[in-house]
């Protein structure tokens, strides 16, 4: 029997972190995962992470997972890939097919880091091809560089329904509409609206009725459905698309846990095993870590990943009860950070009115998916000034903070609590460099100056599409719901090491479009515009 | 709040499905409590599904024969419900000489019962069975055998008896047999007081804890028996197949997927964690022991495995027995892995024996007080 | 449909373009790349017809876990394409319930 | 309401819908009236179901239905999903060859 100190489960963001702090305490650590590359999801997500430094906010998430397995080969971790573990069984041994054979392990400790599964929802027609899951076309276009299709409609308006939407026009594909039976917009509002802006409309207290096809997806059937989720009668509507993307959901894969015979519990947010802070489960030694042990973002992942890496190592004798103490504290607050705001575990499901600052929430950010401009004003993000200065349309108290730390004349400011919305200081004077808007994880930060020329405004916006537009291009200048306002002309732009491949894109438009104008489309910027 | 009726059953497992069903037909009223969430959660829906009158012991073989004979035909029109049985012959399957003489020996004692066995010859394995190994050198071949699914078997029961008006109570967890004026008469759960007039036990190895608690011992003991199930197959063959090695044991479904049995040799002393779940090296085994009579099986792929445990009776033969040290309580359990296929008899026997009808077969063989000191 | 170029992971790593067959047609994939990418690039969006209702199959998850995208490969049936790497000469078979067509 | 216990709790009618024909087990194609039928039979948990019609019990082992037919017992049954048990985990977690499974046991 091969032996190890720690058997890692799972190559994910959770599973390398676990390893990455186990190892580095010396303790001897095989990864197992079954996929042919590691990194879990990390490598399909190429938009940046939100949260502050500790959490590797602005960094985006496929160049996390190369980071975090630099760093696992750098401490001498195994990471064992295209090994599927078959079974957990009685005294931490579990079979893992590795070729063509069943070898078996065991383990003083296991750290279950499997991740998560998504779910889907029936209608008429699901089963046709062309219907897929979102991480289906994730899969499809981050790893394999494969458009998942040309007319893409997408269920589900949760972070990954918004992520993917805009992953999908960033693969040339046109997003028809994004639909939800919810009565408003699951994730947050700054992804949605960098997807509406692009003239995505959103469809929300809505779901699919049918897909239409023969062989494959050739058009798709929506309806309105009323508080008792029923389609309200003559609401249908039709659509043109050769591809369904459903995300509405994951559920956590906590199979192997629940075949070891740990103690599990069902939850509306899934079967999962119960767990000490540690991750530590009912059977001394075997631990949970990421989305297996409860769905939340990469981030929270890598923490737990970590928390439960240590946790191993004072299982296993490698660090003092008191070493462990102190080094997950600071892990344990940065968790902390992330669990808290409008989106924090306890507000699922919930309707939140006011932002902390006691603002009222915009509600077509939660209907349509944009802030209207008849909200904008009333955020702190949005200040009055002379010459060039950041508009920052964050209007929601999420974990995030990199435009605090980024600005180099100190505009802006969020405060000790990451939730906090960002605030301009008038007393500042902005310099134009734009690092915020690069830094931006949502793209909610745009530099905006009402006095470029006469009568007209620039405007700089975040731009992560093909081709690029060059300085002295036409096109048409966009308002947040993607309708276009006025011509505009491209005067410069920007791209730096230190955007991270977000160009920074100025356009010049009628001065009194400047709080209209948040997007910009030349005649051929995105492939699909013919 | 307390519920009474004719015959209470403890175990919802397919010897009291099927004994409430044949009860039902008789016009009784009956109350099944059932320790775990489902019905059919311990062997009866976890087993190879051998429908086998050959192999047997020669106590139960007129209980085979009669379920093949009489039963078995007709259930699924009786049930109104496809339990997908299959009477295309057992074929036990030998590799060396010594298996050889081992399944003579059985088809011999067999034959003699009056049963319709025979050894067959490698041609003629393979002229009955095309995908052996060329190293089977020979079988037995009872033609009368089969398979049926234990699960559909036992929810077709389950469904049809439910129909007939008996109230099955899942989630009950047995705690004691009361005798009331020196007959059994109650039975106490955790939660509730349920009273009848027979009281039939019926809940494999928990029988034995149970029994108990009216000073009866039954003795057995419990083993934990792995199943594989494959991906769905081209349609192949339907005989029921067993090794004289005892290496496997299994077959066809309906649905294409092959269901195989076997052990590890280390069934007696496996430990578990308190859910039916197998060690790390028994379904390997079991597909090398596979592979070596059907090569063909390869590439097939494992989609499941599952264990139950079984409960083995120190003689390997049912305890199916009235207990008249205490009036009111029969005892059905000890199966020993033989149960699946005897299921319809048993319930049809346990049925007239609660009723006061004489049993159609002789059942002084499963007697519980059988046991003797062997000196 | 390939992407030929991304604005965030840029220009797909070069892969060697090899040959297979589906259904007998010779198509051009990637060497490594998963079976149904290739065969997603080539416009092939049906893997397989299921055996009760003989209704179309294509890849659903990608990740091997909803077994949809399964098809008969090298004579195997029941393989996973979006998990297969795909190799030069392979014969990929659309599947018709457990097996190919010509079985 | 909870875990119903007595299997003869009157649970209404059997009521044709319109999407009774929608495949809800994509592997074995066991479609939604089915299983909405199998409950009124007496089926009321995932176990039987999986067992009564093999949904859930196909080449995935259930990996996108069993959530959905979680779903539906519930609301036939007007209880809680999280009152319908969880569906086992049994190994293999993914399908594996018998040549494979069968290859173990070698130190290497």
């Amino acid at each position: 029997m091969k032996r190890y100190d720690l058997i890692i489960i799972g190559a994910g963001p959770a599973g390398l972190s676990a390893a990455i702090e186990a190892a580095k305490r010396g303790v001897k650590v095989i990864v197992f995962d079954e996929n042919a590359k590691p990194g879990g999801q990390l490598f399909k997500q190429i938009h940046k992470f939100f949260g502050s430094k500790e959490h590797k906010a602005k960094i985006r998430g496929f160049k996390i997972g190369e980071e975090l397995l630099q760093e696992a080969n750098h401490y001498g971790v195994e990471v064992v890939l295209n090994a599927i573990v078959a079974g957990l069984y009685l005294d931490k041994e579990i079979t893992v097919q590795i070729g063509d054979e069943i070898l078996h392990y065991k383990g003083d400790a296991i750290i279950v880091a499997t991740g998560a599964s998504e779910n889907m929802v029936p209608f008429a027609g699901w089963t046709l091809p062309g219907v897929i899951g979102a991480g289906a076309a994730q899969t499809m276009m981050n790893l394999h560089s494969i458009k998942p299709g040309n007319r893409v409609l997408m269920l589900g308006s949760g972070n990954v329904g918004l992520v993917v939407s805009f992953q999908l026009m960033q693969a040339g594909c046109e997003v028809v509409a994004l639909v939800d039976a919810a009565p408003k917009v699951g994730g947050y509002g700054v992804h949605a609206s960098k997807v509406a802006r692009c003239g995505v409309p959103f469809y929300l207290s809505h779901t699919i009725i049918k897909a239409e096809g023969e062989e494959f997806v050739t058009g798709v059937t929506l309806g309105e459905v009323n508080s008792s989720w029923q389609i309200i009668p003559g609401t249908e509507k039709h659509f043109a698309v050769d591809t369904i993307c459903l995300a509405v959901g994951l559920s956590p894969m906590s199979q192997l846990l629940s075949m070891a015979g740990c103690q599990m519990q069902d939850t509306p947010g899934g079967f999962v095993p119960v767990c000490a802070e540690s991750g530590e489960t009912s059977i001394s030694g075997i631990f949970a870590a990421g989305d297996v042990s409860g769905i939340e973002e990469a981030s929270s992942a890598m923490i737990e990943g970590r928390i439960s890496g240590l946790a191993a190592a004072e299982y296993l004798g490698f660090i003092t009860g008191e070493e462990l103490a102190g080094l997950s504290k600071e892990l344990e607050k940065a968790l902390q950070c992330l669990r808290e705001g409008m989106f924090a575990p306890e507000n699922r499901g919930q309707t939140i009115a006011k932002t902390d600052e006691g603002i009222e929430v915009s509600h077509t950010l939660l209907k349509k998916g944009y802030v209207d401009e008849s909200e904008i004003l009333r955020f702190p993000g949005i200040a009055k000034a002379s010459g060039i200065h950041p508009v920052i349309e964050c209007t929601q108290n999420i974990p995030c903070n990199p435009c605090q730390d980024v600005c180099p004349k100190k505009c802006i400011k969020i405060g000790d609590k990451m939730t906090a919305l960002p605030a301009i200081d008038p007393e500042r004077e902005c310099s134009g460099c734009g690092l915020c808007v690069a830094s931006c994880p949502g793209q909610a930060i745009f530099l905006v100056n009402e006095e470029y020329e006469p009568g007209l405004a620039s405007i700089t916006i975040p731009y992560e599409f093909l081709p690029l537009p060059v300085a002295g291009d036409k096109g048409k200048a966009l308002d947040r719901k993607g309708k276009e306002v006025s011509l505009a002309e491209v005067t410069t732009v920007r791209t730096a090491k230190a955007f991270d491949q977000t160009n920074l894109l100025t356009i010049k438009v009628p001065a009194d479009a400047a709080m209209k104008v948040r997007f910009f489309r030349s005649l051929e910027a995105e492939p699909w515009v013919k | 709040m307390g519920y009474r009726a004719d015959v209470i059953i403890i175990g919802g497992g397919i010897i009291g499905n099927s004994t409430a069903y044949y009860l039902a037909q008789k016009g009784c009223s009956v109350i099944v409590l059932e320790k775990s969430d489902y019905i059919g959660n311990g062997g009866s829906s976890r087993n190879g599904g051998g429908v086998r009158q050959s192999g047997r012991d020669k106590r139960e073989l007129p209980l085979a024969m009669y379920g093949v004979k009489h039963l078995w035909p007709n259930l699924s029109e009786e049930l109104e419900m496809d339990v997908e049985y299959y009477q295309q012959g057992n074929l036990r399957l030998g590799k060396t000489e010594a298996h050889i003489k081992t399944l003579a020996g059985l088809t011999e004692r067999a034959a003699s019962l009056g049963l319709d066995v025979k050894m067959i010859d490698q041609a003629e394995a393979k002229a009955i069975n095309p995908y052996l190994s060329a190293e089977v050198m020979g079988a037995s071949w009872c033609p009368t055998d089969g398979h049926a699914n234990p699960m559909l078997a036992t929810l077709a029961y389950y469904r049809k008896a439910r129909e007939l008006g008996v109230r099955f109570m899942t989630g009950e967890e047995v705690a004691e047999i009361k005798k009331i004026k020196g007959k059994a008469r109650q039975v106490v759960t955790t939660e509730d007081v349920y009273e009848g007039d027979t009281i039939i036990l019926a809940a494999g190895y928990d029988s034995r804890d149970i029994a108990a608690t009216v000073g009866i011992d039954v003795p057995m003991t419990r083993a934990l028996l792995e199943v594989l199930v494959t991906e769905a197959q081209p349609a192949m063959f339907y005989q029921m197949l067993g090794t004289a090695a005892a290496d496997f044991y299994g077959h066809q479904s309906t649905h294409g997927s092959f269901v195989f049995g076997g052990t590890s040799g280390l069934e007696d002393v496996n430990k578990d964690n308190g859910t039916p779940v197998t060690n790390s090296i028994t379904a390997s085994c079991i597909c090398r022991g596979i592979m070596n009579y059907f090569p063909c099986l390869s590439d097939a792929k494992i989609v499941r495995t599952w264990a139950g445990w079984i409960d083995v009776c120190v003689d390997h033969v049912p305890v199916i027995s009235p207990v008249e040290e205490v009036p009111g309580l029969i005892l059905a359990c000890a199966f020993s892995g033989h149960g699946f296929g005897i299921a319809p008899t048993v319930g049809t026997l346990l049925a007239q024996m609660a009723v006061g009808e004489a049993p159609v077969l002789d059942v002084s063989d499963f007697r519980y007080d059988r046991f003797k000191a062997k000196l | 449909m390939r992407i030929k170029e991304h604005p965030i992971l840029g220009k797909p790593p070069e892969k060697r373009t090899i040959e297979f067959t589906c259904d007998g047609k010779i198509i051009i994939g990637l060497e490594g790349e998963p079976i149904a990418m290739a065969l997603e690039a080539a416009g092939i969006l049906i893997h397989r017809y299921t055996k009760k209702h003989h209704q179309p199959r294509g890849v659903f998850c990608a990740i091997g876990r909803c077994t949809d995208c399964v098809m008969v490969v090298n004579g195997q049936p029941n393989v996973r394409t979006c998990i297969t790497p795909l190799e030069a000469g392979m014969k990929v078979q659309t599947q018709y319930g457990v097996s190919a067509k010509d079985r | 309401m909870g875990k119903i216990k007595d299997r003869l709790t009157p649970i209404g009618e059997f009521v044709p819908q319109p999407d009774d024909d929608m495949i809800i087990c994509r592997c074995e194609e066991i479609t939604k009236g089915e299983i909405r039928q199998a409950i009124h039979d007496g089926m009321f948990t995932l176990t039987e179901i999986r067992r009564f019609l093999r949904a859930g019990m196909g080449l995935c082992q259930g990996q996108t239905c069993t959530r959905l037919v979680k779903g539906m017992i519930a609301r036939e049954l007007g209880i809680s999903p999280l009152e319908v048990e969880p569906a086992a985990a049994r190994a293999p977690m993914r399908p594996i060859k018998m040549i494979v499974l069968g290859n173990e046991g070698k130190e290497s």
